[in-house]
């Protein structure tokens, strides 16, 4: 564990241009997320398809963007982010649980 | 370790003499000696369980000894370094497939009896009681019979009877430990469960979920009879008829008191015209009252007992929902002659005791 | 700052240090003293509700006292007893034994205990304002909204303020293991205990939310007339029952795990041994984390929740015996072959092992659901979790007072002392819990007033009875033993179990800042490893430097007591606009003493270099 | 080593928010803090599933909602989930002045957000008599989407202490960690939205 500021690396023409290859990904990711929305809400206007099919779909698009969020805005695939992966896949399964308990067991 | 041993025997000696001498506890309370199938489905998996276990516990115990016995530092080697061994493959897969093995030797009967006292498939064929658990009484309402009680719940022996349990305020929980383990009366659904007595009998019913100051009192009674008994009780109740009643003078001006005061405001005396499915009263049902094997759960149906209990229920039973009546002692008992001699069947707790 | 530990100071200067102290150290010393005063506390409640039950229909007290004392009891000594203590030894040992100087929020760490000070302080003043809360420890929703008064009400408050604490306290662990373990500490040398911190702090972190949320929905039911459990407006009570629960079983591993962590420590330590199976112990450790967040509807097999749901529940709660069970025999392969000193520590790790399988077995038979219909909600069910939570939690917190207390304090507590509370505690606890088997067996619901007469339970209930009097005295044997050994207790050195984890190389009790230079570890037992391969002082991990420490402040004592008036203001705040006063007053006090944390830059101090050379010297020359 | 963290164009580390311990642990404290969270809205969810049929003869979901405004508000805060990744974009260029620009940028959404929230709750409260007193359905309804409201509330707050203190500091290892912090916890309640719009108002529509 290196506990000292690192202050070998500087910021150099090579990390702008990285930093703008990454910044150009997450306005892709945001064009994306705002596509995912709008079928998502085109969706539910047109009024057209039955909720067994709708939700499913609709939980779907929400996961995508929820991926975006997490591995593009927030970084999780970028490295060092082992831990903080771990805990929210651990609280996303605890999640789950709690909806499986709540909203199915609840249903008798 | 010596001390060490002999505590622990010492312990267990103990433990055991005074299971000897308290038995199993109480016949008809007890959910050791089961007298139901529900009851005894719950009972053959806690011998099935404790066996298992024992079967654990004296593996663990005995490692245990042997290495207190042969492991404590002795004199002479204070300062032997032990080999650090880090670990044997074979020894923990072992103790990893073992478990396993016995959990699923537990675990699959659990199951099969799990979904067998579930199965309400033919519910319809049998008799079924709505049973509602109040602030601190229990009400039952027969579906196809008509008739309403409370504290008590006769059914027939070796038949079976299916319950629909609910609440009316709090959460309670319903158990009469030799018939059938619990099942909780929710205040938002109904809980199906059936029960099946093979013995006659009168079985103590407990409510076993904190519901508030008088939860240790909340008790009920099942009373198992005949057949033929359970059909003439039923009759009898069908055809209770309030104002033809051989009360004596006393009893009289005790109905009439009675009246007075609107007790009926709380407690119905039952005719048969008056069966209302689903009718939960807010107090218990007082038709048959005479017959009570104990009244307010824990109380013996004694005269001086029950002016107790028009004058100062709050204090045999701590916030219960009777208002104070105001009632002068010779009010009270000339009103508890009344209740004591609403007798409206033969059929009796005391009758099947016998 | 930085000035040499041998000045005398004065009383005011000692409490002002404690109160504005940012030390883990005595951050885990005061939680070990709130938890114990809570214990106590807890202990005499228990004490209250055995003596109501030695005979039938006793009215030693009213049902409305007995209801508050057995719902205080249970909250008291889960919440604020078991737990913080168990924190307590965590702040205490576990940044030592992963070789930091520091925990990752030291700020966060004091707000955490005085949060949970503040919380416990909030629901005890109950008792003197009209009463306690009475719907037991699980405060389950048609009751707690049925019950009048404000008692429900202080639990909901003192519960939110004391969880947000716990909460905090949890990532605060998380985030020390993680990032500062000394060179060397790879995952896979952390001793047990670090492990168990890390675990439980995780279930810390998943299961408490949902406590936070329910306490939310009740509150506002009570308070603001929401539906959420109303039924007549479509509420569902069960909910509240789900919620709880799916807080409260991790809740119980919260308790267990970080003793199975001490008495890993503690089992190897006097068995001269490595743990035996160390990384099956991690995994297994794991494992019930992992499978304890998968069971919660075994405290509702009753609920009519239907076969499909009991089932699964059934199996699931079963299955956690298997990885328990790697644990108990590994404990047992690391004694085999060992030289084993059975000291006063040791004592309670021993008497934990049958004790505890007695515990667990019980759990496994209740797992079985069709029986658990009879079992549930009876005193086969209290015999049950006191087996676990005092044969397991409690044994546990003494075999850790033990074995920490010199590098606490610098004095070994009595051996004898601890020999006989131990005799006196162990056969008091089998005495009072093994008979509540059958109790509840025989028919005798949990929670009950009195029990009647002539229905077989009397003997049952006196002979229990009589086992907390004996608890009781040996609880009082170990408060003299902690006076006795602060006035004439032997010195003890840096190492005096012959450790084998990082906390045993430095000086008992340790310097503020841990360590001069942080530890170099080169494998599972770094001291150990030192004795038996090096010349038994640990290796440097880095040159020796200025060490960053971090301010003390009152910043975390004013905001708790912020919330604290907060939580009175809201719980009165119903029946007076005083209530809103000091709610709202209260509220804008805490976040102003957040506000000026976050304005006022605390980039904390530098301990020189010379300094640091100079008590390394001194150890040198001891 | 010295306590002044000022960043210099020459020894600026390419993440500023984890070059300092301090940093590390606040970026791994603030991701623990979320896992909570996911289990603290988690049980909101299930509880809206639980009781969204509850309605105890109250408006139901399908009364109430509809899709426009709702459409406008996610698209307010998917922007300011991107502004703020701009701000860090900024930051790790260590261009402060840009930073604070976009940082003030995603307030200024947040804030519209909040508004439109707040005109939806007060529009069901009038016109339809829709608190969360009616209905079990109406206690989990705001419950849920209040608390996402609470947290909106509060990180508009933090980023206004943040920005005023650090007005005229420039960027710095002490505060850069504090920056990115937020902008985490932006994300996050970004996410939660993501399921609150779906599971709230779209699937409430379709049902
Ligand atoms: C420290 C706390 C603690 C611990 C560790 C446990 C551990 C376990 N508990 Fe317990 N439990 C509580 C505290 C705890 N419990 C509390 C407080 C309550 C009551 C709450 C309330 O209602 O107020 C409760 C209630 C409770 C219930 C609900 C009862 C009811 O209300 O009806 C159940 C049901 O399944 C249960 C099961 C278990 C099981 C299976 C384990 C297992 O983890 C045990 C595992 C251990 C072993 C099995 C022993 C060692 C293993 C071996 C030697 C290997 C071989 C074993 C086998 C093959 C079986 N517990
Ligand atoms: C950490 C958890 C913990 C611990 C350690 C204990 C410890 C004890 N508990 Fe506990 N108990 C619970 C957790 C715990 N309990 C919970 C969760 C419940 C459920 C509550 C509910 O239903 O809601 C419960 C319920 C419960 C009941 C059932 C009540 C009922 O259902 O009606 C009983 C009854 O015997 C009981 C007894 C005891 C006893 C005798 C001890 C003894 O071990 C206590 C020993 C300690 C002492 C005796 C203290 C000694 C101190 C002194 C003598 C004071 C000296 C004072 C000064 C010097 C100031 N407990
Ligand atoms: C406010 C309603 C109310 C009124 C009026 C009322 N009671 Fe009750 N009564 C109750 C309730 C509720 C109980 C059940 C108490 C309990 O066991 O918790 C009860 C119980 C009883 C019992 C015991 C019943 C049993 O089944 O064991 C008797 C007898 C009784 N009441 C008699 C009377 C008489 C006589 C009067 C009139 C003088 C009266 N009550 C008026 C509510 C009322
Ligand atoms: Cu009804 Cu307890
Ligand atoms: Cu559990």
């Amino acid at each position: 564990m290196v506990n000292q500021a690192n202050t070998e690396e500087k910021v150099n023409a090579y990390e702008q241009e990285r930093n703008k290859e990454e910044m150009k990904k997450q306005v892709i990711s945001f064009a994306l997320m705002i596509v995912l929305t709008l079928i998502s809400f085109g969706l539910v206007a047109s009024g057209h398809l039955e909720s067994i099919f709708a939700i499913p779909i609709l939980l779907m698009m929400a996961i995508i963007q929820v991926g975006f969020q997490f591995y593009y805005f927030m970084h999780l695939k970028d490295k060092g982010h082992g831990m903080p992966a771990t805990l929210i896949y651990g609280g996303v399964w605890a999640a789950l649980l709690t909806l499986a308990g709540l909203g199915v067991i609840s249903w008798w | 370790m010596k001390r060490l041993l002999g505590k622990t025997k010492l312990l267990f000696l103990l433990s055991f003499i005074v299971l000897l001498l308290a038995g199993c506890g109480q016949e008809n309370l007890t959910a050791l000696i089961p007298k139901g199938y529900g009851a005894d489905s719950s009972f053959y998996l806690i011998v099935l369980t404790t066996i298992v276990m024992t079967f654990v516990f004296l593996a663990v115990i005995i490692i245990y000894s042997i290495v207190l016995i042969r492991f404590r530092k002795k004199k002479g080697r204070e300062d032997y370094i032990p080999k650090q061994v880090e670990g044997n493959k074979t020894l923990e897969t072992v103790w990893t497939i073992i478990p396993i093995i016995l959990v699923l030797i537990m675990a699959v009967p659990t199951v099969l009896a799990t979904f067998d006292l579930a199965d309400a498939s033919d519910a319809d064929e049998h008799i079924n009681i709505h049973v509602t658990g109040k602030q601190f009484w229990w009400h039952f309402d027969y579906e196809k019979e008509q008739i309403h009680t409370s504290q008590d719940l006769y059914i027939p022996v070796n038949t079976k009877v299916y319950l629909h349990v609910k609440s009316d305020d709090v959460l309670h929980s319903f158990w009469i430990p030799s018939l059938h383990g619990k099942i909780d009366a929710n205040p938002e659904n109904v809980n199906t469960i059936f029960i099946e007595a093979w013995e006659e009998g009168v079985y103590q019913g407990l409510c076993a979920e904190l519901c508030g100051l008088s939860h240790s009192l909340m008790d009920f009674k099942v009373i198992v009879v005949s057949e033929e008994d359970y059909d003439q009780w039923v009759q009898d109740m069908q055809s209770v008829n309030v104002d033809d009643e051989s009360l004596d003078a006393v009893a009289q001006d005790g109905k009439a008191l009675f009246e007075e005061n609107n007790c009926m405001n709380c407690h119905a005396i039952g005719s048969p015209a008056d069966y209302a499915p689903g009718r939960v009263p807010v107090g218990p049902d007082l038709t048959n009252f005479g017959n009570r094997d104990k009244f307010a759960g824990v109380l013996e149906p004694t005269k001086e007992n029950l002016v107790e209990w028009l004058i100062n229920n709050e204090e045999l039973k701590p916030g219960n929902h009777m208002k104070n009546m105001d009632l002068t002692e010779d009010e009270a008992g000339k009103i508890a002659e009344y209740l004591m001699q609403l007798k409206h069947s033969d059929v009796t707790p005391e009758s099947v005791k016998d | 700052m930085g000035i040499a530990a041998t000045e005398k100071r004065s009383i005011g200067a000692f409490i002002w240090d404690y109160l504005t102290t940012v030390d883990h150290k005595k951050i885990g010393i005061l939680y070990i003293l709130g938890g114990g005063f809570f214990f106590l506390l807890g202990g005499l409640e228990a004490m209250v509700i055995r003596i109501q039950l030695i005979e039938p229909n006793n009215d030693f007290v009213s049902a409305q006292t007995f209801n508050e004392m057995l719902t205080m009891h249970g909250t008291t000594m889960i919440f604020l007893a078991a737990m913080p203590i168990i924190i307590g030894l965590m702040n205490v040992a576990m940044p030592l034994q992963i070789g930091a100087r520091d925990v990752a929020f030291p700020f966060l760490n004091a707000l955490g205990f005085w949060l949970f000070m503040f919380g416990g302080i909030l629901l005890n003043l109950s008792w003197f304002l009209g009463g306690a809360p009475d719907a037991g420890w699980t405060s389950y929703a048609s009751l707690a909204m049925d019950s009048p008064g404000h008692g429900v009400d202080f639990y909901i408050s003192g519960l939110q303020i004391a969880g947000a604490g716990t909460l905090m306290g949890g990532i605060n662990f998380i985030a020390t293991i993680v990032n500062m373990r000394g060179p060397g500490m790879t995952y896979l040398r952390m001793p047990m205990f670090a492990w168990a911190t890390l675990i439980t702090s995780i279930l810390i972190l998943f299961a408490f939310p949902a406590l936070t949320i329910n306490l939310f929905l009740l509150m506002f039911d009570r308070m603001f007339d929401t539906a959420f459990f109303n039924v007549n407006l479509g509420g569902n009570q069960v909910i509240y029952q789900h919620l709880f629960w799916i807080f409260g079983h991790p809740e119980v591993y919260i308790l267990i795990l970080p003793v199975f962590g001490i008495f890993s420590d503690v089992f190897s330590t006097f068995s001269k041994k490595r743990l035996f199976g160390y990384t099956a112990m991690v995994f297994a450790t794991m494992l019930i984390a992992f499978l304890g967040f998968m069971v919660w509807a075994h405290h509702m097999f009753t609920v009519g929740l239907g076969p499909v749901a009991n089932a699964i529940f059934a199996v699931g709660t079963m299955a956690i015996a298997v990885p328990t069970g790697i644990k108990i025999f590994n404990w047992l392969a690391t004694m085999w072959g060992g030289n084993i000193t059975i000291n006063a520590a040791m004592h309670w790790a021993l008497g934990f092992i049958p004790s505890f399988t007695i515990g667990g077995m019980t759990g496994v038979m209740l797992g079985s659901a069709v029986a658990d219909y009879q079992y549930h909600d009876t005193y086969f069910v209290v015999a049950h979790f006191h087996y676990v939570i005092i044969g397991g939690t409690v044994f546990g917190i003494f075999a850790g007072l033990h074995y920490w207390w010199p590098k606490m304090f610098g004095k070994i507590l009595n051996e004898t002392l601890g020999k006989i509370t131990f005799w006196l505690f162990f056969i008091g606890f089998h005495l009072t819990f093994m008979i509540q088997h059958f109790l509840g067996l025989m028919g005798m619901p949990r929670r009950y007033w009195v029990f009647l007469e002539g229905r077989e339970l009397d003997l049952g209930n006196f002979i229990s009875t009589i086992g907390a009097f004996f608890m009781a005295a040996g609880v009082i044997v170990f408060l003299y033993n902690i006076i006795h050994t602060a006035i004439k207790g032997e010195q003890a050195g840096a190492d005096p179990w012959d450790g084998r984890t990082l906390e045993w190389s430095i000086a008992s009790p340790p310097p503020y800042y841990n360590f001069e230079q942080l530890p170099l570890t080169r494998g599972l037992d770094p001291l150990w490893i030192e004795k038996t391969e090096g010349n038994g002082k640990i290796v440097p991990g880095e040159p020796l430097g200025d060490v960053h420490m971090p301010n003390g402040s009152i910043l975390p004592f004013l905001m708790s007591f912020g919330f604290f008036v907060a939580g009175l203001g809201f719980i009165y705040q119903v029946d007076h606009w005083l209530g809103y006063i000091a709610l709202y007053g209260g509220m804008a006090f805490a976040i102003g003493c957040m506000i000026v944390r976050s304005l006022k830059d605390d980039h904390g101090y530098y301990i020189p270099k010379e300094e640091l050379e100079e008590a390394l010297v001194e150890r040198e020359a001891d | 080593m010295s306590i002044d963290h000022s960043l210099f164009p020459e020894t600026m580390p390419s993440n500023p928010e984890r070059a300092t311990l301090e940093g590390k642990n606040k970026f791994m404290g603030l991701w623990f803090f979320l896992g909570g969270e996911t289990v603290l809205f988690a049980c909101l969810f299930g509880i809206y599933i639980a009781l969204k049929n509850s309605t105890a003869g109250g408006p139901s979901s399908t009364d109430l909602f509809g899709l426009e405004l709702v459409f406008f508000m996610t698209v307010l805060l998917l922007s300011s989930s991107l502004t703020s990744v701009y701000a860090m974009y900024h930051m790790r260029n260590n261009d402060f002045k840009k930073m604070m620009l976009w940082l003030g940028i995603t307030g200024l959404l947040g804030i519209g957000f909040l508004a439109c929230e707040i005109y939806e709750f007060a529009h069901y409260i009038i016109d339809y008599d829709f608190t969360f007193r009616s209905s079990a359905f109406g206690s989990a309804f705001y419950a849920l989407v209040g608390f996402h409201g609470g947290h909106v509330i509060f990180g508009i707050s933090w980023l206004i202490v943040l920005m005023i203190r650090n007005a005229r500091r420039g960027l710095n290892l002490y505060n850069a960690p504090k920056f990115n912090t937020f902008s985490l916890y932006w994300h996050f309640i970004d996410v939660v939205w993501v399921f609150v719009f779906t599971v709230v108002y779209l699937m409430g529509m379709v049902s």
